[in-house]
């Protein structure tokens, strides 16, 4: 388990090609371009359809059962209906930051998977700091949204849109905390070697990081328990209250490409990715992706939503310092005793993990409720 | 606000829904399956019987808002009324059930029919023969009971498990 | 907290009441008659059937499979719709469990309650905010003609004096089987209506509409 | 079960305490000078032994040759209410105080009847139109409202 | 729990409008908030958007054609409003309710108790933010006593069904032991849904100590029904000032202690159960005879004035009736639970968050219909 490997220290330098890969290099661009735009919105228009489903299933319902062969074209009917409704553009807005924001909103989730291996070596570009690009360009959506919270001229879009930028800011160290643990494990930033180095899933050897990560990934995606941008019963649909048509689509179709991508991640770094037997690789990645998306409709279809206060409270008083724990229990691991079998690590971490949020539920506190006025 | 219980309460909620997951949805799915409607449905129109209706317009004073429109002549021959319009606004009406009630011959129903919508506003209002009792506008049994028994039993959702049961 | 004091806000609240009071008379002026239903393609039958080609049958099927619903529920029949759309009846089976908050987003509202003058301004200014295509189905004898409040003094009669009006569900309220039915009718008229008629009409993603 | 206290029962102490202020005592209410009700109900709110801490309702009725506001007060601790009344003999602007000094409750009914059947009540915070908006014509609970 | 904000940057207030429109408003309510950030500075409540004047309607009705009317003040309890109109007319004109119809009476009010309080429930859970499960849940519950609804009177939600001396018609055969398998599926309901958000940490968050009305403000404002219980005053018109046979029952008034929202959510729950035991009491008891006494359509009571009140779901439904003895009311008043509840809104929100104003909002419980009328 080296720390320092030289892939680190290296220059960055691109694996683009992977060794089985029979065309050349702008094959290999073209065909997975091509290929993560068909995936992402093949598998938004599946996430959609699983959401709504599943959804109403557990609220006793049955969901969208007439589009289709089980409802099944309900996702296309929408987007087919969505692109050609009319194209409003308040008369207050910023016209062209209202323009821009869905834009910027939607490319940096689509480049998010440039990195994700389907795979053994099947990904766009195989970044020796892919999980590190990951973390850089997750969080550019943030400004999109934002932008479309300040251009829409919309109170409730500016509210919305403060607090995501304030739960993403937030959000980002328990979360990158998180990673850096499955990174001192794996020793090694890229996520294919990440997954390839996986013989036990991290979710076992990093139980205390996987929670950690889960929740702030939920908070980044405006998943719920905290979908605090958009907070239908408070701010009507928050940050995209003034669009419609096209850009109202695109910012429909951020909501499930992240949380698609932080499925996706979250499936790489502690579920062991693409491996699996019987099943082909990008068949047990796509399960994998699919399983973790389904814990977001469940925890979505069950918690209420947290407030904006204790959504900050849990970031840095709960998960940052659990994460700061986690990190250096890990190292410790990881360097005093490397070559013990990590099955150990497994029964060790989790009663870890237990005894930690026992610990910190007694001293955790949310914060005050009342400001006086 | 202490954060109290570790997330028991959080996984015990998300143990009810999964287990709805599992059930049988309480979904009845209606074009294709119908629910046999109360048998007292007071149904969206108002069903007249010509033979019975003696012109006396109970029913319009009763009304609460004057939906019904009835106009009367008197046939001396006969030494009664003729009735010449009966008229409702089925989109004004509030199927209160009043007149039924008051009708003092028996000679209105409720609808037992509910499937009424319209393209056009001009369509609800009902007039004279478009009023009687037909196949396609069944009478419901509303203050009739002897028509509420010919009609099929109503469907209850207490009477469909869906969840199961615990021991007692 | 300390806040400035001198609350100088654009408008002082006594100002919004009054600018308030003007709309709703402005309103209530020019909603004397009632807006004719939008009818006329029901005697196109005919033409429709030569006409119709896969685009106009994709389009209608993708508008009519995919309603959502504005939220613009004043009153009673509001919970006949969430009936509708609850655990028995179920609308999402037809995709209509989104409800739509911001009206932007929204294709078909279904004017589930009384509408009072006060209200009649805000239910024209969401109509005006949903973006084309859009429809309305006036639900209740309150949504048709005003129902037993007609004789009040604040009650507008019927919804067709504001917004036109596809398709009307009497009842009072309507049982959800009664609204299903009214949406699977309006369905049939997307499926009818003219949707595509000439390229030139078709709605232009790139085109800047102000509302 | 709630008493309702008969205008005989406290007639006497009111008589004391407020001499002149009552204009009739009725089998079930108390009918007060509408200048000297704030100070009845105040009386009537914190002296022991009454205590009618919990207003029900407050309404307003129009009977052509004067407004009548009612007012029906309850003491929870002794289960008992008494409904006070005032009049206002005129028509073209009737005054009664305002309670909403003694119960907060009586603030949204106060601009109700304002609104709607259109007595002032003098001492009111934010005495506007609450149901119907700026320039409606008319007040149309009273008897001779025309649309 | 309340800590003054230490002002280290000036801010600026502004105003957000919430409603007419808006998804949690429980209808067409509008609030004019200022707010400074996310933190509720004031509110000012602008009502009248379903007002069509009721009262002025009542003066043109007959007594009994008033009844379709009262179904639609609160229509989310249209039996306990029938039951208090027609109480008020009976008071007014000394008219004796035969021992079956009083039976049947109470029987429907405790069921509209019941599908009253799951909406309440349902609903303010929802405010809170849980994707329309818990409300989808309760609605469930509600449509089967509905159906009993439907059953007896032919309609699901406008029920006009009982008349000054009675009710219109008598039960069927197939209602009392609908009841019972009501009775019993709704215990299981209640049991299995504390187990979804009773001890939810993120409600317990959100609710607890979250917009507290105290007793004494409770008692000034006129607040009645389960948000005056939830603040600590036992007072239920229904053990206070019996009417009808609510003498007979066995039934206990649940109160609690600290008036936040928590604690509204919990007497409503508690009141479910005490409504199914007081079913449970009168469903063995319903005698046989006449349901209806001997009064004429046109009913003409004896000149005078009459105030009846009942613990309706929402707290004190009552009607104060002047005659003229003609067929119809002189003056016809109804006491809105909803809008005297309001009346401590302003006090509880100050201070609070916008998130907290729509719960705090939710747990009073309130019907637009009957704070316009």
């Amino acid at each position: 388990m080296a720390i320092f490997d030289s892939a680190l220290i290296q220059p960055l330098a691109m694996q683009v090609t992977p060794p089985d890969w029979p065309g050349g290099y702008w094959w290999h661009w073209l065909f997975f371009t091509v290929a993560i735009i068909a995936f992402v919105l093949i598998m938004v228009m599946g996430a959609i359809y699983l959401e709504r489903r599943g959804m109403g299933r557990m609220q006793s319902r049955l969901g969208p059962n007439r589009t289709g062969p089980f409802g099944l074209l309900q996702p296309v009917a929408d987007a087919v209906k969505v692109l050609l409704k009319e194209n409003i553009v308040p008369t207050t807005a910023d016209k062209i930051v209202h323009w821009l924001a869905p834009v910027v909103a939607f490319a940096p989730v689509l480049v998010i998977f440039a990195v994700v291996p389907f795979q053994n070596g099947a990904m766009l570009a195989d970044l020796n700091i892919g999980i590190l690009y990951v973390v850089a360009v997750s969080s550019i959506a943030t400004v999109g949204v934002f932008m479309a919270g300040w251009g829409s001229g919309n109170k409730y879009s500016l509210l919305g849109a403060m607090r995501n930028v304030a739960a993403v800011v937030s959000y980002e160290i328990p979360m990158v905390l998180a990673i850096v643990g499955v990174v001192i494990v794996s020793g090694s930033l890229s996520m294919n070697q990440i997954v390839t180095g996986q013989d036990i899933p991290y979710i076992l050897v990093q139980p205390l990081g996987f929670l950690i990560f889960f929740i702030a990934a939920c908070a980044e995606i405006n998943r719920s328990p905290f979908d605090l941008m958009e907070a239908d019963s408070e701010l009507t649909a928050g940050f995209h209250t003034e669009y419609s048509g096209m850009k109202f689509a695109m910012f429909y179709l951020v909501e499930y490409a992240e949380a698609i991508a932080m499925s996706a991640i979250i499936a790489t770094l502690f579920l062991s990715g693409w491996r699996g037997p019987w099943l082909p690789p990008w068949l047990w990645f796509i399960i994998k992706t699919f399983v973790v998306f389904f814990v977001m409709v469940w925890t979505r279809t069950t918690l209420p939503r947290v407030r904006i206060d204790q959504l900050m409270g849990l970031a840095w008083k709960f998960l940052f310092p659990l994460a700061l724990i986690n990190l250096f229990v890990t190292a410790i691991q990881v360097v005093v005793w490397p070559d013990i079998s990590q099955w150990i690590f497994v029964i060790v971490n989790i009663a870890i993990a237990a005894v930690l949020i026992l610990l910190w539920s007694k001293f955790f506190k949310l914060g005050q409720g009342r400001v006086e006025v | 606000m202490k954060f109290e219980r570790y997330g028991i309460g959080i996984i015990k909620g998300m143990a009810v829904t999964i287990k709805h997951l599992l059930r049988h949805p309480t979904v009845t799915q209606f074009p294709d399956q119908r629910l046999n409607i109360s048998r007292r449905s007071r149904g969206n129109e108002l069903i007249w019987s010509r033979e019975k209706c003696t012109g006396c317009a109970t029913c319009a004073k009763t009304c609460p808002q004057g939906a019904i429109e009835i106009v009367t002549s008197t046939n001396m021959a006969e030494n009664k009324y003729e009735v010449e319009t009966y008229r409702v606004d089925t989109g004004y009406c509030i199927q209160c059930g009043l007149c039924v009630e008051a009708c003092p011959y028996d000679a209105l129903f409720m609808g037992y029919s509910y499937e009424r919508a319209k393209y056009r506003r001009a369509e609800l209002v009902q007039s004279n023969d478009e009023l009687l009792e037909s196949p396609s506008r069944p009478a419901s049994g509303y203050f009739h009971p002897e028509i509420a028994e010919t009609l099929p039993k109503q469907t209850l959702l207490v009477e469909k498990i869906v969840e199961k049961r615990k021991k007692k | 907290m300390e806040i400035s004091s001198d609350k100088d806000y654009i408008y002082t609240s006594s100002e919004l009441d009054y600018q308030e009071g003007q709309l709703i008379e402005e309103v209530k002026a020019s909603s004397r008659e009632s807006i004719q239903d939008p009818d006329a393609w029901l005697d196109e039958e005919l033409k429709r059937n030569i006409l119709l080609t896969s685009v106009d049958w994709v389009l209608d099927w993708a508008r009519r499979s995919s309603l959502w619903t504005a939220i613009c529920f004043p009153a009673c029949c509001a919970f006949e719709f969430i009936a509708a759309e609850g655990p028995r009846f179920d609308m999402s089976r037809f995709g209509m469990e989104i409800l739509r908050a911001s009206p932007r987003q929204a294709d078909l509202m279904i004017t589930a309650g009384t509408l009072t003058w006060k209200m009649a301004p805000n239910v024209r200014r969401i109509y005006n905010q949903m973006p084309d295509p859009k429809w309305v189905i006036a639900m209740g004898a309150c949504g048709i003609s005003g129902g037993i409040f007609r004789s009040s003094y604040n009650v507008v009669p019927g919804y067709n004096k504001i917004v036109p009006v596809d398709v009307y569900v009497p009842g009072c309220p309507p049982r959800p089987e009664a609204l299903i039915y009214a949406v699977q009718m309006l369905q049939k008229k997307i499926a009818k209506a003219k949707v595509v008629p000439d390229l030139s009409e078709l709605p232009n993603p790139l085109r800047k509409g102000k509302k | 079960m709630t008493v309702a206290i008969s205008a005989k029962e406290i007639i006497s102490q009111l008589n004391t305490k407020f001499p002149g202020a009552i204009e009739e005592a009725g089998a079930d209410s108390v009918l007060v000078k509408s200048d000297s009700l704030l100070a009845v109900a105040e009386y009537l709110k914190t002296a022991e032994g009454f205590k009618f801490e919990y207003l029900n309702y407050i309404t307003a009725v129009d009977y052509y040759s004067y407004f009548e506001v009612v007012y029906q007060i309850t003491s929870l601790e002794s289960n008992r209410s008494v409904v006070l009344k005032a009049r206002s003999y005129t028509r073209d602007n009737p005054t009664v105080p305002s309670v909403t000094g003694l119960w907060q409750g009586a603030d949204f009914q106060e601009r109700e009847i304002y609104d709607l059947m259109g007595i002032t009540f003098e001492g009111h915070p934010n005495l506007k139109r609450i149901f119907l908006w700026d320039g409606f014509p008319g007040y149309p609970l009273r008897k001779d409202f025309n649309q | 729990m309340t800590t003054t904000r230490e002002l280290t940057l000036k801010t600026e207030p502004f105003v957000l409008n919430i409603g007419p429109v808006h998804p949690s408003t429980h209808g067409v309510y509008r609030m004019r908030c200022t707010l400074d950030g996310e933190v509720v500075v004031d509110i000012e409540p602008v009502f009248g958007y379903l007002h069509r004047g009721i009262e002025k309607l009542a003066e043109e009705r007959t007594y009994t054609g008033f009844i379709p009317l009262t179904d639609r003040l609160d229509y989310i309890s249209p039996m306990s409003n029938n039951l208090g109109y027609c109480m008020a007319v009976e008071k007014l004109a000394g008219i004796k309710v035969p021992e079956r119809a009083e039976y049947i009476r109470v029987i429907m009010a405790e069921l509209q108790r019941l599908a009253n309080h799951c909406i309440a429930v349902g609903s303010m859970l929802n405010d809170a933010g849980a994707y329309f499960t818990p409300f989808m849940y309760t609605f469930r519950e509600r449509e089967r006593i509905v159906d009993l609804f439907d059953m007896v009177c032919g309609q699901r939600l406008t029920y006009n069904y009982m008349r000054i001396g009675g009710v219109s018609q008598d039960i069927p055969g197939e209602f009392l032991p609908a009841l019972h398998k009501l009775v019993d599926r709704l215990t299981i309901f209640i049991e299995e849904y504390e187990n979804l958000l009773k001890l939810n940490e993120i409600l317990l968050a959100r609710a607890k100590g979250v917009g507290i009305l105290e007793k004494d403000t409770a008692i000034n404002c006129g607040i009645s029904g389960p948000v005056a219980r939830a603040s600590g005053i036992k007072w239920d018109i229904r053990r206070n000032d019996p009417y009808s046979i609510y003498d007979r029952f066995e039934f206990d008034i649940p109160t609690c202690e600290n008036g936040d929202c928590y604690d509204r959510y919990r007497v409503r729950i508690e009141e479910m159960r005490q409504s199914l035991r007081i079913l449970q009491q009168a469903m063995k008891q319903v005698p046989k005879g006449p349901v209806k006494a001997d009064v004429p359509h046109l009913i003409r009571p004896p000149a005078g004035e009459a105030y009846a009140h009942i613990e309706a779901p929402k707290g004190e439904l009552g009607y104060y009736i002047v005659s003229d003895n003609s067929i119809a009311p002189y003056r016809c008043h109804i006491r809105p639970t909803s809008l005297i509840n309001l009346a401590a809104l302003r006090q509880m929100v100050k201070g609070w968050k916008v998130a907290d104003l729509i719960i705090i909002f939710g747990s009073i419980d309130i019907t637009m219909g009957e704070v316009d009328r």
